[in-house]
């Protein structure tokens, strides 16, 4: 019986315990007045590998153990309902562990026979350009549609600038984007990140944005910032760093927006 | 003899399943323990019985070779799994490119990017791309440009018998009192 | 009605054969235009099949899932051919935590070490990789802690079609009659 056990041989106190229990060939419920407890302890005490981060478990009930031990020397009080007494309540742990100790056992056989089954991996399947079904077209929103443009016009009507065919002076650029890019740059290294607005002055012209939004497309261009934008019309937030890949399409639609909401 | 367990045809299914490529029979021989000539044999009722009963597999054999596959009848099934039809809706501007197209055909981009007042190349060139408009011939103007209406896809989407259906556009009163009805007539639109 | 060509059945082998993985009950009854009902009947329909003829597929089924896989009998036969990669058991800790898990989930981590007697963060955290447990929420509870519960992958690997499959717990005779029963009910065992 003097055999020397490590203590990482056992998944923790109650396997070890059980595993006396075993050897002993005795119920879980004799563990008390048989020699298990005193094993216990010599093999927790002699460990050779007793370090203290893995063995505070063993301890543990180590400690357990020789309160109960204690216990049982001096004279047995009337027996009270005590609802923690710790050898009932090491004994129904024990119990409990063992039941799931087996049924992992028995886990083991269906993990054996599903390994005898096979599964194969995808086929490479040659898929046909994405079909797309479009949703959520409606009459009203048509109608809406179209209103929305007309409430627009008459400003439009005003505005020289918006209209591409009206009579108008061409004047020279109070703006250039040269000058707006560094102006971004200047702004973006303070600040890491802001809004797209905040590039230009409290009010500016159609021009000044404009140019400022072509300052922004050249810089991420040259990969000096990321621009975010997180819903169709939300503001734009410009990011210092280097930008992600952006599909052409959503710049497209980006320009197109730009100039629309300005 | 070599039928261990199960069956053959069993065998031959499993090996070719997990295979997944194509294996000579020569080697299914070797696996399974059995002569070419048996395998040769229940290879055809394989394919047999799965042509009869129309089943998913197919057996494709080329040369000494077979290889387990997907019947073609069955390829709309297996496309509709693995790339289900994207369901997407009209972006703000597409929509209203789109009422102007609708409500103004036939119609050239300039004149739409006159009322909207903004570039339409893209959103014009999705609406195509989508099927809710087209090209209707060109305007007898400077630069022929190409005239755009919408589609019987576009009628279909919205429920329309013809686009004598199109709801009428709300009055705009401060815009009728100064003529803009007329303003937004096409003719009118382009000087 | 929706069986354009061919069959149903031929259809559902078509879709599981090229998807190879776990495909869920939803995507076939999607793909197939179908209902979730008659794919049910029809997978068993089947399973039922390949069972009685010992075909060399099984319709493997877990949660609701189904895959297509092959036949234990013939695990002998692909090994001879193809060897493929073995799957690797797990370790006997791993295995009792997973048990306490399985059986008694939902279950946060101080209550699995309670009955295993020691901690087990190690391998909650293994079986999480392993995508064989997951975080189910929190218990209402001081702390909040983690509730963990078994995935679809854990039914997978080990071939149970849902938890109503794990074998019994060995009984515990005598704890019964004392009540214990209850006293393993979760909440007694974190006072």
């Amino acid at each position: 019986m003097n055999r020397v056990f490590k203590l990482k041989d056992f998944d923790g106190p109650l396997d070890l315990l059980l595993t006396l229990i075993g050897k002993a060939q005795i119920d879980i419920r004799d563990i008390f007045v048989s020699e298990i407890t005193d094993q216990y302890l010599d093999i927790v005490r002699n460990a050779p590998d007793l370090d203290m981060d893995e063995a505070s478990d063993f301890l543990v009930i180590a400690a357990t153990l020789i309160e109960i031990k204690s216990r049982a020397m001096l004279p047995k009080p009337p027996k009270t309902e005590e609802e923690n007494d710790p050898e009932t309540e090491l004994i129904r742990r024990l119990e409990e562990y063992k039941r799931f100790r087996e049924t992992a056992e028995s886990m083991k056989e269906f993990e054996e026979a599903a390994k005898r089954v096979f599964t194969k991996l995808p086929e490479e399947y040659p898929l046909p350009p994405q079909e797309v079904e479009l949703t959520g077209l409606t009459l009203e929103g048509l109608q809406e549609a179209f209103l929305r443009i007309w409430q627009r016009r008459p400003q439009l009507d005003d505005d020289p600038e918006s209209n591409h065919y009206a009579p108008r002076n061409i004047h020279r650029d109070s703006h250039t984007v040269q000058e707006c890019m560094l102006n971004l740059i200047y702004k973006i290294k303070k600040k890491k990140r802001m809004k797209f607005e905040e590039a230009f002055s409290d009010a500016p012209t159609r021009e000044e944005v404009v140019t400022y939004f072509l300052a922004v497309l050249e810089l991420l261009k040259l990969g000096q910032m990321h621009v975010r934008q997180n819903e169709v019309y939300g503001g734009i937030e410009l990011v210092s760093g280097r930008p992600k890949k952006k599909k052409t399409a959503d710049l497209a639609e980006m320009t197109e927006k730009g100039v629309g909401a300005s | 003899m070599s039928e261990q367990v199960g069956n053959l045809k069993g065998r031959i299914e499993a090996i070719l399943f997990v295979a997944g490529e194509a294996v000579s029979i020569k080697e299914l021989a070797r696996a399974l323990q059995t002569e070419e000539k048996t395998v040769r044999s229940e290879l055809n009722a394989i394919r047999d019985e799965y042509d009869y009963n129309q089943r998913g597999f197919l057996l494709k054999r080329f040369g000494d070779n077979v290889q387990l596959a997907t019947r073609p009848l069955y390829s709309q099934d297996v496309l509709r799994l693995l790339q289900p039809v994207q369901q997407q809706s009209l972006s703000q501007a597409a929509m209203e490119t789109l009422a102007v197209v609708a409500y103004k055909q036939p119609v050239t981009r300039a004149e739409v990017e006159q009322v909207r007042g903004v570039k339409c190349d893209y959103s014009l060139q999705s609406l195509m791309n989508k099927g809710l408009i087209r090209e209707m011939g060109r305007k007898d103007t400077i630069g022929r440009p190409i005239l755009f209406g919408t589609t019987d896809e576009f009628l279909s989407h919205f429920g329309l018998e013809g686009l004598e259906f199109l709801p009428p556009l709300p009055e705009n009163p401060e815009a009728s009192e100064e003529g803009t009805e007329e303003q937004i007539e096409i003719g009118e639109l382009i000087p």
